[in-house]
């Protein structure tokens, strides 16, 4: 193990790909399964969340990856090595708990040492190797305090810095923002994905925040009821959900039933088709072929839609709502159909105002019932 | 709520608060004040209030033997009890908290139990039992797993209501770190009960040097315990001897106390 | 103590596999079980058994088995009366006990004072001095010709000395005084743990200071006031020497009684049903008045 | 030689047997002893709990009665007047048929009272009765000590004419309430000296004590004669050390072994060769031939009752 | 008092004005005063956030308000009745605390029936007024749950309404979102707002988040180190912000040193000078008149920077986070001035591009010096 440890220390890295290959989990007394059925494959040094409402799996999943729970089914597997039988401290897999866990009654240097100690570590390189750590989340100033003597922050770089220490194979993180304020989570944010970048370590990080896994995520899979919905560049999640319950849990969208009419040879970078809905008939794109008369949702994101004076929809703007940087407005349109639409301050319409509004089709996307 | 302006009827109702406070201490103090008082008594009885002052019953103490060999064997019996009531509860307590599922209530009465049985039908108990089974009471034994099933229960609360505010992922980030099981209990787990433990130690301890009827049935033939040699004493003699012990014991308890204080602070005392 | 925690890896069957830390952290409990089955409920069998044995001349008792002993301890009078004696002191006892540690269990974990140690000691108190020299501090007090008498009487209060022992007021001074702490303790926990900003809600819905005592806090404290009431009925239940030092021949409790049967007299059947007896209505009372409190706790886990 | 267990009480007991006691006996014998200090009922506690068998101890002293007891479940065996010489000059009201079980120590008790507090002082028993100045006053043992027992029973001889009387002993002492009834010497000792009681059954080397302590108490030495507190010494029949006890009972009986008793402790010599030194004869008002004058008992017939006696009281002395 | 509460009931509002006036609150042992000297007057049925950094005075002025701090000088005043020496029990008014503070041994409904209660206030109306609340925030059929058997916003819910259901004068909520997950505290912001303006009660609103703030309140007033900075509408606030502290508190913004060239005659609601900057001249409103040469800062939010080839500032783009409705860029500028710049997805540019921009001098607000 030692020599191990030394062959990463030289290299300062080591990526990993995880792999969990069928996994499902049921707890005694519980009516459903936490995990029913989940595969999902990372690359090396990826950045990966798992997003999902409350009770979807994602915390028994990290679980069954770091050792705390075994699955009933599946297997869990670092670059191909099957880890789902060993213990916890048998996989090097580095966590951070969504309370942080720090000991209480060590300083923030022994928390560091902790790690690098059960693994017989000698203390010069001990020393180095939190020195650099320490440096790294710039708490070296703060080495010899108690946690309870810390911020929530500095405490959240503690728990991160503790679980980074021992250069671990993978690096796992329960919803580490969660007890942290608006202001302080948006710097950690940060903090956390550019740290990654430049450790380099394989990641998978809990979040039911869906803004948060956008901005910090290479990759994002969206689970609900113990189940993977879709797992896909942050950018695919947003633009293009694969199912209503995507689009509905990732940001705020408008979701418009309709019915396919058929495909149209405007350009782009998917095929737009035509669907008959109550605002009239919307082009929208698509990327799987789609049959004329298919019932299909359309998803238009609030910031895609702009108010224009020749637009081809129309409504009557019923609030509006200034958030600083955006305005958010609600509107009534011709059928009934309520829709969100955010623009800029300058761009703003007062409520009670007849508003006209026009998309791309390029944003609007069609999610078609039967996946 | 604390200031420069509080109103009238709120300062008097403290005040009213405050005094029945303290009168309910000097109540606790009394006897003790009466007894350490009379341990300082120039006059040959055991008598209040004293009749002058002086220190000439620490000397005769000091020069009892029965009392100091006394004094000797209570230490080492709440020493030896409270050592094996604080293994077993917190190994007990440990159980009950992390690992015992459905039996856990059950368990819980069960180790609860010699605390709910009179302490005397448990010593004559004990006492037909040791003898039954050819232990007897030549030796300490029976006396001391007298003193552990009495103490177990105080140490078991306490160390168990540590427990349950510790917060249990602090293990798990132990194990995630790399630590064995053991070795996270060790030096995760315990440091972070330790309140809980000394707590329930220092009751164990403090219980022990002051049973009476457990020592009086189970004492192992040709010794005595300090309550025994007292009550034994005052039978026969009356001379302030007796509260000379008693205000040595309760300068050596204090100091156990003030330690206590010191490494864990007396705020953590919780019961139950 | 190696290995505490959880077992080994579980089998590496594919089968539905849990996670059984249960199992090889059993023998934690085995000490205890040991401990309290081997040299507690073992010896108890035989005294139940001994309580149904006959009483015998020149043997400690006779062949065969009968509920004469039961038959006696539950239809004399006597026995009945100092049973209820025993209970009535436990339940004149605890409440006293609530009465005067609730105000200082509440000080306690209010305060913040610097003296918050000292008070601690204070408290703790009469667990430090023996029992019996405890008990011999309050003769000296509440003796015929004691201090308070001799206070009282040169205040010109009294003109003869108050009968303050050899009574059952003596034996429940004596036993509110040590079993203070063990009602306090618990109490100060459980107040410290009431968060200060629901007395700060109260009072912004309208309550005065009275009134969030009395709704807020106090209802909220029957946790700590369960625990205390329990552990110190229990105690006074079993207390020797105090009634023994403080009742002289006027009280008596079954505990005196049952030493009396079981040591003096050489009476071990009878003795044995008496205590058994004793416990018995000490555990039903506990366990009614869990359950008749239960209720009261209702909203606190 | 092996060593032997020996018992007494505590207190100033357990002082004389460590610092004269043993070491004088262990200078005479060389037998080494471990003192096994407690009370008498505790010892048949464990006595009982241990079995015929294997008991705890090899020798046992105990109050007579409770020596009966004991005795009556078999636990003692005649001792051999060959290996205890010394038993053959013990006053003969003191020896025990075919001398299973010897009285080797008596504690005579009579009546003390405060010289200070008391105008008539008390002659006899019966002024206990008579004397007004008494009401409220008096001071005896709870019935769980021997001295309430033997007071009892003396009643019942005085009032009724046998120790069978115990109804009529009831009676009268009913008469004498309210008193103060204590647990043990030392609680009846401290009262007296306190003034909440001025005149109490009591034994008179505990008012020796007090005196030297000086209390203003007297004792009486009343005329229809004394109670005792008698020692009873017992060889176990499957003693572990039986020889050992033998030496042991014969020191204990060494005429001056006794006189050493009587010296420190204010005992009533057991051994007729005995001599008591004049300057002891006021704190030993007992001995020689008043020893006639203590009141016997059948504890045989009394073992059967003490349940029911003790009951009775606990129900009518309050 | 029942007169008065049947009265309230009848109208079913009430509606009052707080006035706080050179309130001053030194605590013992603390160096500098949690409240150094605030003036705030509001209007009836306003809804007003006090937002600030943490440890600025907040809960401190709002504990003040209800009773449980008594100030050491100033006066506190709802409708000129001066409240400043009443005990917290006879103010009258709600609060809700951040950890909401609900009674744990109390079912919902009693935790709704104690205020009633304490004012002796009749069965009947206690039923019908705690019906008509639980309705209003949705809670009816929660009514017997102890508080531990709801979740987060639920028991938020019952603090709300525990605080509604006395028909007080005043409503006072202290950070009550903070402990609720992002989610959540959304869906909770639309629900207070809309109830506040169902009801119509003053209310003063305490939090450190400046979109909370934003989005809810009629007025904002920004406090720090225990004075007030400006109070003023949320767009006020946003877009004309009087001190660099504000500017740098409320939202993201890029803050520009430079002094004062000269008036321009732009036409706008407000005069538009030139600025000297290390962008190079710039032009930015105020209100004020400014003095030729004077020392100013000017502050431009993000989304006021476009992206526009013909753009007048040029830069090169160090960095392009996608954060789902929009992007936002870091730009390096000639004259080592860093630029923060936020755009839709459409116009994104990538890290290393080359970028020119451009911003309307109506987005460019200046902050003198000396305010
Ligand atoms: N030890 C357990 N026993 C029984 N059921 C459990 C256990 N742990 C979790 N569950 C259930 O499994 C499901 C998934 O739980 P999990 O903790 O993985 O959710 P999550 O996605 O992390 O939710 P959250 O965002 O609320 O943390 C839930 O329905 C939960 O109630
Ligand atoms: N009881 C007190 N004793 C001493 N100082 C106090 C006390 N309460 C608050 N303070 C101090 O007063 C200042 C203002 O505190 P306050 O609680 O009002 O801040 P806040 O704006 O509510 O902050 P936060 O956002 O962290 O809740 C702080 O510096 C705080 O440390
Ligand atoms: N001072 C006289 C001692 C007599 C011993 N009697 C012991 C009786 C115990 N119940
Ligand atoms: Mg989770
Ligand atoms: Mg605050």
């Amino acid at each position: 193990m030692s020599e191990a440890t030394h062959a990463r220390a030289a290299t300062g890295r080591r990526t990993t790909r995880v792999s969990l290959d069928g996994l499902r989990k049921h707890f005694d007394n519980a009516p459903a399964p936490a995990i029913a059925h989940l595969d999902l494959q990372t690359e090396e040094g990826e950045f990966i969340s798992l997003l999902g409402p409350s009770g979807c799996g994602k915390t028994t999943t990290l679980r069954c990856v770091a050792g705390f729970e075994f699955p009933d089914e599946g297997r869990v597997r670092l670059n191909d090595e099957d880890i789902t039988d060993l213990p916890p401290e048998k996989r090097d897999i580095g966590m951070v708990f969504q309370n942080y866990a720090l000991f209480p009654h060590l300083t923030v240097w022994r928390n560091l040492a902790f790690g690098l100690e059960m693994r017989g570590i000698g203390k010069a390189e001990c020393r180095r190797r939190i020195d650099d750590v320490l440096a790294m989340v710039q708490l070296t100033a703060l080495a010899e305090r108690y946690p309870r003597q810390l911020s929530g922050g500095q405490q959240q770089r503690v728990a991160l810095a503790r679980a980074l220490v021992i250069e671990p194979r993978l690096l796992l993180l329960d919803e580490p923002l969660a007890n942290l304020d608006a202001v302080l989570r948006e710097d950690m944010r940060v903090f956390i994905r550019e740290l990654q970048k430049r450790v380099g370590i394989t990641t998978l990080y809990v979040t039911h925040d869906q803004s948060e896994a956008m901005v910090m995520s290479d990759r994002v899979a969206v689970m609900l009821g113990g189940k993977l919905l879709q797992f896909d560049v942050p950018e695919a999640i947003y633009m293009r959900p694969r199912s209503v319950e995507v689009a509905r849990f990732i940001g705020r969208s408008n979701l418009i039933e309709g019915s396919v009419e058929g495909l149209t040879d405007e350009p782009g970078p998917y095929p737009t088709y035509r669907v008959s809905t109550a605002l009239g008939s919307v082009p929208a794109s698509h990327d799987q072929p789609l049959a004329t008369g298919q019932p299909v949702h359309v998803t238009i994101r609030p910031e895609a839609i702009r108010f224009r004076n020749d637009g081809p929809y129309a409504g009557r703007v019923q609030s509006a709502y200034f958030l600083g940087s955006t305005v958010e407005h609600t509107v009534q349109c011709a059928g009934g159909q309520g829709l969100l639409v955010q623009t800029s301050p300058g761009r703003r319409l007062d409520a009670g105002a007849q508003a006209a509004f026009a998309f791309d089709p390029g944003h609007a996307w069609i999610i078609s019932a039967a996946p | 709520m604390r200031t420069k302006r509080k109103p009238l009827a709120t300062r008097v109702a403290d005040a009213v608060g405050l005094a029945y406070v303290g009168a309910v201490y000097v109540f606790l103090l009394l006897p003790i004040a009466v007894i350490v008082l009379m341990s300082l008594n120039a006059g040959e009885f055991l008598t209040f209030p004293p009749q002058g002052i002086s220190l000439r019953w620490f000397g005769a103490l000091f020069a009892n033997e029965a009392f100091m060999r006394a004094i000797g064997t209570s230490l080492q019996v709440a020493a030896i009890a409270t050592v094996c009531s604080t293994v077993i509860g917190v190994a007990g307590a440990l159980y009950v908290v992390r690992h015992a599922t459905r039996l856990r209530e059950g368990l819980r009465m069960l180790l609860m139990l010699p605390l709910m049985l009179p302490e005397i039908l448990t010593a004559i108990a004990l006492l037909f039992f040791l003898y039954a089974s050819g232990v007897g009471t030549r030796t300490m034994f029976g006396l001391l797993v007298g003193h552990v099933l009495v103490t177990l229960p105080y140490v078991f609360t306490n160390v168990a209501s540590s427990l349950y505010n510790q917060d249990g992922s602090l293990e798990q980030a132990a194990r995630s770190l790399g630590a064995s099981p053991w070795r996270a209990f060790v030096r995760v787990t315990l440091p972070l009960i330790k309140p809980g433990i000394i707590t329930g130690a220092l009751f164990a301890f403090v219980i022990s040097f002051d049973l009476f009827n457990m020592s009086l049935l189970l004492k192992g033939i040709g010794m005595t315990t300090l309550p025994l040699q007292l009550f034994d004493y005052l039978r026969w003699d009356f001379d302030p001897t007796a509260a000379a012990v008693s205000t040595v014991s309760i300068v050596v308890t204090l100091v156990a106390v003030v330690w206590v204080d010191r490494t864990v602070g007396l705020r953590s005392l919780r019961f139950g | 103590m190696s290995a505490v925690m959880t077992a080994e890896a579980p089998p590496r069957s594919s089968a539905r596999r849990k996670a059984r830390p249960g199992r090889g952290a059993f023998w934690l409990i085995a000490p205890a079980l040991v401990l309290i089955g081997v040299f507690l409920v073992l010896p108890y069998l035989n005294i139940i058994a001994m309580s149904l044995r006959p009483t015998a001349a020149g043997a400690p008792y006779g062949a065969g088995f009968t509920l004469a002993n039961y038959a006696h301890a539950l239809g004399d009078g006597y026995i009945l009366g100092v049973l209820a004696d025993t209970l009535v002191l436990g339940a004149t006892t605890v409440p006293i006990c609530l009465l005067l540690g609730y105000p200082v269990a509440y000080h306690l974990a209010r305060s913040r004072s610097r003296w918050g140690s000292l008070l601690y000691v204070l408290v703790l108190s009469p667990l430090l001095v023996g029992v019996v020299v405890r008990s011999f501090g309050w003769l000296i007090l509440l003796s015929g010709n004691g201090v308070i008498n001799r206070v009282l009487i040169d205040l010109g209060l009294v003109e003869t000395g108050l009968q303050l022992m050899n009574n059952r007021l003596g034996v429940t001074i004596a036993l509110v005084h040590v079993f203070l702490p063990f009602m306090i303790l618990p109490l100060v926990g459980v107040i410290q743990s009431i968060d200060p900003t629901l007395e700060q809600a109260a009072r912004s819905l309208g309550a005065s200071r009275l009134k969030v005592f009395w709704r807020l806090v106090l209802p909220m404290s029957w946790p700590g006031i369960q625990a205390g009431t329990v552990l110190v009925f229990v105690l006074t239940l079993s207390a020797y020497v105090t009634p023994v030092m403080l009742g002289g021949a006027q009280v008596k409790t079954m505990s005196v009684l049952v030493v009396q049967n079981l040591i003096d007299n050489f009476q071990w059947p009878a003795g044995a049903a008496q205590a058994l007896v004793l416990s018995a209505c000490g555990m039903v009372a506990v366990w009614v008045y869990a359950r008749l409190t239960g209720r009261f706790m209702k909203g606190l886990q | 030689a092996q060593n032997l267990v020996v018992n007494t009480y505590g207190g100033r007991w357990e002082k004389f047997w460590r610092s004269d006691l043993m070491p004088t006996f262990m200078k005479a014998a060389g037998v080494e002893t471990t003192l096994d200090v407690g009370l008498g009922k505790n010892f048949v506690a464990n006595l009982r709990a241990a079995g015929v068998a294997k008991p705890p101890y090899s020798i046992l002293m105990v109050n007579e009665n409770i020596a009966s007891l004991v005795r009556a479940e078999g636990y003692f065996e005649p001792i051999p007047a060959a290996k205890v010489p010394n038993l053959a000059s013990v006053y003969p009201i003191l020896r025990n048929a075919e001398d299973n079980g010897v009285r080797g120590i008596v504690s005579t008790i009579g009546i003390g009272y405060r010289k200070d507090l008391v105008k008539t002082p008390p002659k006899s028993w019966s002024d206990l009765w008579s004397n007004p100045e008494f009401k409220g006053k008096i001071g005896l043992y709870q019935i769980g000590n021997t001295a309430a027992m033997l007071f009892l029973l003396m009643t019942a001889k005085l009032y009724g004419g046998s120790q069978d009387a115990i109804d009529r002993a009831f009676t009268e002492i009913k008469k004498l309430l309210p008193f103060t009834q204590a647990d043990w010497s030392g609680t009846l000792s401290t009262m007296l000296t306190r003034g909440d009681v001025t005149v109490a059954v009591i034994d008179f080397p505990e008012i020796v004590a007090l005196q030297k302590k000086g209390v203003p108490v007297e004792m009486v030495v009343p005329t229809e004669g004394v109670l005792a507190f008698e020692q009873s010494f017992n060889v176990l029949k499957n003693a572990p050390a039986k020889e050992e006890a033998y030496k042991y009972l014969d020191f204990i009986l060494r005429p001056d072994v006794q006189e050493m008793m009587a010296k420190e402790f204010f005992t009533s010599p057991t051994n007729t060769r005995s001599k008591l030194p004049s300057d002891l004869a006021k704190d030993v008002p007992v001995s020689g031939d008043r020893m006639k004058s203590i009141f016997q008992f059948d504890w045989a017939k009394v073992n059967p009752q003490v349940a029911a006696i003790t009951d009775r009281w606990n129900r009518e002395m309050k």
